[in-house]
């Protein structure tokens, strides 16, 4: 067990940080938003974390919740242009904003531009990012049994008749984007501080896609499911490693393959509910 | 009469290590070298390569063309898709499965994600394609023998100038990758030390095709000289679209331009052009008459630099074995005690930054071949 | 300059118009972001490439590539869309198998033609500039603008005047509608498929010619800016993308040369993004497509 | 139960709505007193859909206010106008179909303090004649007549001053409408006033007070249910002649 | 035989059975009518004929060919057309395409003659024909959907609620356009709330109750049942008619 692990700590720290990333995107589409900047609002809060660690001095703790901060008020001011749309063109227009933030994050000196930014305190471990996911976990359990949660349902189910119970629905929207980010921010500190060095590729269209699919696979607004997704999309690549040239081809066709036959994802093979 | 003498020398080598296969001193003992590449990805063009040089270095072991003192030698070739995710847990993997030394992995910002991991397991590194600065600083430890930019840019500036004339330069280079971003800075600050005025700067991204916007606007300027910051793929587009567009200056391109499929893509667009690099393809020390006879008689083309970099690292690794060493200790001390040893890339031996010490080459494009430029 | 620059944009507009108005038909038609489109495109360009490799003469390679690419395209619709539509799955589901199908194709297409950028064979492209003044064109460029536009009209003259376009254009506007006229859904489907998946490839292949090179990750760029395109234009809307593409390619020619090549694709997206917000049906609209 | 002897006053002053350039609303005013039930009656496109936007806050009047006691509604945001006490209904049913019947009848209470009890959403349940009470079934997975009575619940979930229901009877039938009859009487009864948009004139009839009739956004005529069905302004535009019954969904 | 003859027919949505298990027989040349409530299932069963719900029991057969898992298109083809409820325009192409497009659905091929005689059988339409179907009121759009099914030369028409949301004078020319289309021998499966004059035109009807048929007979037998006028007209008929 402990061989296990002494192997494969760094497979095990991924899946927490992709985990986390694929809960910050089932928040949001928890009301029904298919914002697609968790990638940019990770990469904000690591620049963030890491340049207030490397030039700052700041410990992980307050790194991170300065990055989870940031990447929270960026989200709030995202929040209000993007408040109008929906479905395909609000991830349309959450692209462009992550990609407008890759093509800052390389043209300001202060991230390092393409040439990234390294130094970073490796100070992040599995044990803070299992913590920091456990408590996530725990807060959205806790958020679960709130009215809250109820009206982000509510939301994600029927805008008109949310407003017409007294839903707050450009609020819940905002709610969930900001606490999408903040997620997404702890993740992106963690992973700047488990990583020695970050580029503005880190975070880019590829990263989002990848998040996404975690997500998706795991049955889109279920935060097991999340995990789940997260850890399938994290591991297969290492355990398809003997098909070699295929590696590629097998896990499109698995992602396709449980898109076409679970439609709830992974979470939905089991927990199927009326 | 240098050339006979070489191959005098490859073919004494060959007899002498076929002697020596199955009786050397290190019969027995066996070496397990992990290598990350990425084989597959975006960077998968290069990786491949890598990955071909370490196939064909197999080969050759077999064949007695490279002496591992009857040891035997295996490279563990492991594609990490350019994922630096993969790249990370590969590194880890060679740090717990008995691999007595780790090489590569292709860029350098995922050496700079993955190398501490090793350097803190105390596992040797030798990376092959790493121009990045930085890269050896990350332990005692850390080895390339790849020479990067810094190291070429100057010399093969002060040729052209002598050569030309040269007053005026534009760069236009990418300014999301390591690679081309590095070799901005470095012919900038070139070109300032030369006193070569610097008119125009324009960038580009990752896999853009079309570059007219800015070769008409550097055009405009009429610099004397044209620097091209860019990988292959780039630099052959251009080069291409600054003729088309009736560009008369000269060209000079770093590292990343210096590989035979420059020549394949650019054709007659890429005559003229200058290139700083690590390694001739003619060059004909250190087996590499052969090396390139066999790789392009293996994979169908010709090694470029990734591939003879790569070579150059298991000729390296066999010399180490050859000396003695079988663990990630003794590859350390072996190579930063390691006099120059003739190779593919020409003698090599690292320096106390355990940078590489090696012949840099400045190349022209003359009539799709690379020849020493005058 | 600022000829020579419109001049580029122009060129640079044609192929992103060819690439963009299939992504846009989808769209049109099934209310679907299908990101594979840009596999396609890059496999039809993999395509041509070979068969013109094997000696096939360069125009026949095209259109037997065209036809390859839109095969793929009515393959992709059955494996990765169909079996969706039947069970209403909605926008999201439907993104998401698509990125499958495109690392599906991705990988297979490493595995056929492996990880290098490739080239068309030596002297099957023209070389020769046309000078207009202080304009400098390459004749290819010129041909393939010409191939793109008359591929542009093939299809606007399909869609308004012929009884597929009709049938298109109909289950774009009600598919139940034109179910119910006797439109035979899932053929129009597959035929806008076809349409869609071989224009991108012609994209492919005429990018592939404009600039010599054909690699896997040519997709991969021209995805994101298809997407400011079809946004610009109107989702939905084949004019707007259209009119799109050129306007895309005139604003990053033109942010090159006067404000800053660095972000040029920020500004690109930034004009998307205010688009996006202000005006989100673009500037066509869905019911262009509808309209024709 | 609980009492709302205290439900406070919707009154609509000269309220107009205007759409582009078409005055779909024009100069409107009725009131809804606690425990009164008017209708509202006029064919399609006479702007009925209109006004309970208005009310709701999802248009913004053009003139006119509107009131519910001293609180103006008619600068309000959506759901601040649900939060200030307005419930209502629609004519296409509008349930959060993936979520259960109890979270349905919950997030109806949203404007409330605190949660529902299981115990309060069945009494809820009950008063809406929804028969179903399995709580945890999903809302969308009920028979259509169930899913119109658990949006009634819904609506009554929060407790409101005022009722909005639009068109509730469509779909159902005799026995339903009679029930749905005594429902809304029951309703009001306890001092909630409730606006019933309905073309089963029939139902009217038997629950309305007052009944305000709409053609073409303006009001042609209003009183009790026998005084209006009498007004030959009425039945001429209304129900036509000779055509009686052309106009209907 | 019957021209259309359905047996013991299931169907509905997701989980939700809406037909429960309907038998009914429309003869050749004549019209019958379905009365019911609104929720009653009458649109479900028209959308299950014409095949764009899965029917999970029971058997269809049309012209003598069962067509329970035929496809929507083959169906038309077959000359089982269906006028939607709310006329579904395709509103953004004009007034001809919207006719070319039924046309040559239904022939697979060109439009050929039957825009000219549309026009000609509705020279309303034929004044209207560049201009978008979308921008049409509310009678001519009834009239063109009319039209459009007629492309297909149906041997039967579905017709679901044609007279919906059209002012009274409307509703006499929609009512008389199907009339005249009976006489010319087109089989009519007529869906009406406004059940007095459907029941009055038909010569034989159903009275489709929460998806069971509760009542059938001729059509004007049923008209002259009093508890049909109890439970479905009364609802619907307003005061005057009390």
């Amino acid at each position: 067990m402990f061989e296990f692990f002494a192997h494969h700590s760094k497979l095990i720290d991924q899946i927490g940080i992709n985990a986390l990333l694929a809960l910050s995107l089932s928040i949001s589409l928890r009301a029904g938003s298919l914002a697609l900047a968790q990638a940019a609002f990770m990469g904000i809060a690591a620049y963030v974390s890491s340049i207030g660690a490397v030039h700052l001095g700041w410990n992980l703790g307050g790194a991170a919740l300065a990055g989870a901060l940031a990447a929270a008020l960026v989200a709030a001011v995202l929040a209000l242009p993007i408040g109008r749309l929906r479905g395909v063109f609000l991830a349309i227009a959450t692209i462009g904003f992550g990609e407008i933030t890759r093509i800052i994050a390389i043209n300001w000196p202060i991230t390092g531009g393409a040439e990234g930014l390294s130094g970073i305190p490796n100070d992040a471990n599995t044990l803070s990012i299992y913590g920091t996911l456990a408590v996530v976990g725990f807060a959205i359990f806790l958020f679960g049994r709130t009215k809250l949660a109820l009206a982000v349902a509510a939301t994600r189910e029927d805008e008109s008749a949310a407003r017409g119970v007294g839903i707050d629905v450009a609020g819940v929207r905002m709610g969930t984007l900001v606490a999408g980010a903040i997620v997404a921010g702890l993740a992106g500190a963690l992973y700047a501080h488990s990583n020695f060095f970050i580029t503005p590729g880190d975070f880019g269209f590829g990263r989002m896609e990848q998040v996404l699919v975690m997500c998706v696979i795991g049955g889109v607004t279920s935060s097991l499911g999340a995990v789940l997704g997260a850890l399938l999309m994290t591991v297969l690549p290492e355990l398809v490693r003997f098909l070699h040239d295929y590696r590629e081809v097998s896990s499109g066709a698995i992602l396709l393959g449980i898109i076409l036959f679970s439609p709830a994802g992974i979470a939905g093979l089991w927990q199927r509910r009326t | 009469m240098r050339v006979k003498s070489v191959f005098c020398a490859v073919l004494l080598l060959a007899f002498g290590s076929s002697v020596a296969l199955g009786a050397g001193p290190m019969t027995g003992k066996s070496v397990k070298v992990g290598v990350i590449a990425d084989v597959t990805g975006s960077a998968g063009a290069y990786g491949n390569s890598q990955k071909n040089a370490y196939e064909l270095a197999g080969d050759d072991l077999k064949a007695g063309l490279i002496d591992a003192a009857g040891a035997s030698l295996t490279f563990d070739v492991q594609d990490s898709a350019s994922d630096p995710n993969q790249v990370v847990n590969l590194v880890q993997k060679f740090t717990t499965d008995g691999s007595a030394l780790m090489i590569g992995p292709t860029l350098s910002s995922e050496a700079k994600k993955a190398d501490p991991i090793a350097v803190g397991k105390n596992l040797t590194i030798l990376a092959t394609s790493n121009t990045a600065q930085g890269i050896t600083t990350m332990g005692s430890c850390v080895f390339r023998d790849s020479l990067s930019e810094e190291q070429v840019v100057p010399q093969m500036l002060v040729k052209m100038e002598k050569a030309w004339k040269v007053k005026t330069a534009a760069i236009i280079y990418g300014d999301d990758d390591q690679f081309t971003k590095t070799d901005f800075d470095i012919f900038s600050a070139s070109l300032k030390a030369d006193n070569i005025d610097v008119v125009d700067i324009k960038t580009f991204h990752k896999g853009d095709v079309d570059f007219k916007a800015q070769l008409t606007a550097i055009g405009e300027k009429k610099p004397d000289l044209l620097v091209i910051g860019a990988l292959i793929e780039e630099g052959v587009k251009i080069a291409t679209q600054a003729k088309q567009l009736g560009f008369k200056g000269h060209f000079a391109g770093g590292n990343g331009l210096n590989s035979p499929k420059f020549i394949d893509l650019a054709g007659p667009a890429g005559d003229g052009v200058i290139v700083g690099a690590a390694y001739y393809l003619g060059d004909t020390r250190g087996g590499n008459k052969t090396f390139v006879e066999r790789y392009t008689k293996k994979f169908g083309k010709a090694p470029d630099q990734f591939a003879a970099q790569a070579y150059a690292a298991a000729q390296v690794v066999a010399a180490a074995i050859k000396g003695g060493a079988t663990n990630s200790g003794q590859f350390c001390s072996f190579f930063g005690n390691m006099k120059p040893l003739m190779t593919v890339l020409g003698p090599v031996s690292f320096m106390s930054s355990r940078d590489v010490r090696a012949d840099s080459a400045i190349l022209e494009v003359s009539k799709g071949a690379f020849v020493p430029f005058k | 300059m600022l000829v020579q620059q419109l001049a580029n944009g122009v060129f640079l507009g044609a192929v992103y118009a060819l690439f963009a108005i299939g992504y846009t038909l989808i769209f049109g038609v099934l209310d679907i972001l299908n990101l594979a489109h840009a596999a396609i495109f890059m496999l039809a360009a993999f395509v041509a490439l070979s068969l013109a490799g094997l000696g096939v003469p360069l125009v026949l390679a095209f259109a037997l590539a065209l036809v390859v690419a839109g095969l793929l395209g009515v393959l992709l619709d059955r494996v990765a869309f169909a079996p969706l539509r039947r069970r209403n799955a909605g926008t999201l589901v439907p993104l998401i198998s698509s990125i499958g199908a495109a690392i599906i194709m991705q990988g297979v297409a490493r595995g056929i033609w492996g990880p290098d950028e490739q080239r068309f064979p030596a002297n099957a492209l023209s070389t020769a500039e046309i000078h207009i003044g202080s304009l400098t064109v390459g004749a290819l460029d010129v041909v393939i603008l010409a191939i793109a536009l008359v591929l542009m009209g093939v299809l606007s003259y399909v869609l308004r005047s012929t009884a597929l376009g009709r049938s298109i254009r109909a289950v774009a506007a009600d598919r139940v509608a034109a179910a119910l006229l006797g439109v035979d859904i899932e053929r129009t489907i597959a035929l806008t498929f076809f349409i869609a998946s071989a224009l991108g490839g012609a994209a492919g292949i005429l990018i592939g010619l404009q600039y010599n090179s054909v690699s896997l990750d040519m997709g991969a760029r021209i995805e994101l800016k298809g997407l400011a395109i079809i946004i610009l234009g109107g989702m939905g809307s084949v004019t707007g993308a259209v009119i799109g593409a050129f306007l895309l390619g005139a604003v990053e020619t033109l942010s090159v040369a006067y404000i800053s090549s660095s972000y040029r694709d920020a500004i690109a997206f930034g004009v998307m993004f205010l688009i996006l917000v202000l005006r989100p049906t673009g500037l066509f609209g869905k019911r262009a497509l509808r309209a024709a | 139960m609980t009492s709302l002897g205290f439900a406070e006053q919707l009154v609509v002053d000269r309220v107009s709505v205007r759409y582009g350039g078409v005055l779909a609303l024009d100069a409107v005013s009725l009131e809804v007193p606690p425990a009164t039930v008017v209708g509202l009656i006029g064919p399609n496109g006479a702007g009925k859909t209109t006004l309970i936007n208005a009310v709701t806050g999802v248009v913004r009047p053009a003139s006119g206010t509107i009131a519910l006691g001293e609180a103006r509604l008619d600068r309000l945001s959506q759901h601040r106008v649900a939060r200030a006490g307005i419930a209502r209904t629609y004519q296409n049913i509008r349930l959060f179909g993936a979520l259960s019947v109890a979270d349905n009848v919950r997030a109806g209470a949203y404007r409330r303090r605190g949660t529902l009890s299981d115990d309060a959403v069945r009494e809820l349940l009950t008063r809406a004649m929804v028969r179903d009470h399995e709580l945890e079934r999903r809302a969308g997975t009920l028979p259509y007549g169930e899913q119109r009575r658990l949006e009634i619940a819904r609506a009554l979930a929060s407790e409101p001053h005022v009722l909005l229901l639009d068109e509730p009877a469509a779909g159902m039938n005799p026995r339903e409408s009679g029930e749905l009859r005594a429902l809304i009487r029951a309703v009001a009864r306890l001092g909630t006033g409730i606006l019933l948009v309905e073309h089963d004139m029939s139902l009217v009839t038997a629950v309305c007070d007052h009944v305000l009739v709409l053609n073409f956004g303006e009001t042609i005529a209003q009183g009790t249910p026998a005084q209006v069905a009498r007004d030959p302004a009425v039945i001429e535009a209304y129900l036509g002649t000779g055509a009686a019954d052309s106009e209907h969904r | 035989m019957a021209l259309l003859e359905i047996e013991n027919l299931k169907a509905g949505y997701g989980r939700i059975e809406v037909l429960h298990g309907i038998s009914l027989r429309l003869e050749a040349h004549t019209l019958c009518a379905i009365v019911g409530a609104n929720g009653a299932g009458k649109t479900t069963l028209l959308l299950a004929l014409s095949r764009l719900i899965p029917i999970r029991e029971g058997r269809v057969t049309f012209d003598g060919r069962d067509i329970t898992r035929a496809s929507s298109h083959s169906v038309v083809r077959a000359g089982l057309v269906q006028v939607p409820e709310g006329r579904r325009m395709l509103a953004s192409m004009s007034v001809e395409e919207n006719l070319q497009v039924a046309g040559e659905a239904a022939h697979r091929g060109s439009a050929g003659s039957g825009v000219t005689e549309m026009y000609e059988r509705f020279p309303i339409l034929g004044t209207r024909r560049s201009l978008a179907a979308g921008s049409l009121s509310g009678g001519e759009q009834q009239m063109l959907a009319f039209a459009r099914a007629l492309m297909a030369r149906p041997k039967a028409l579905l017709l679901d609620e044609p007279s919906m949301g059209l002012a009274p004078k409307l509703v006499e020319t929609v009512f008389e356009i199907i009339a005249q289309e009976r006489a010319r021998g087109t089989s009519i499966l007529l869906v009406e709330q406004n059940a007095r004059k459907a029941l009055a035109l038909a010569d034989y009807a159903y009275v489709l109750e929460r998806g069971t048929i509760s009542l059938e007979g001729k059509g004007s037998e049923l008209l002259g049942r009093e508890e049909i006028t109890a439970a479905y007209l009364g609802e619907i008929t307003g005061p005057s008619s009390r």
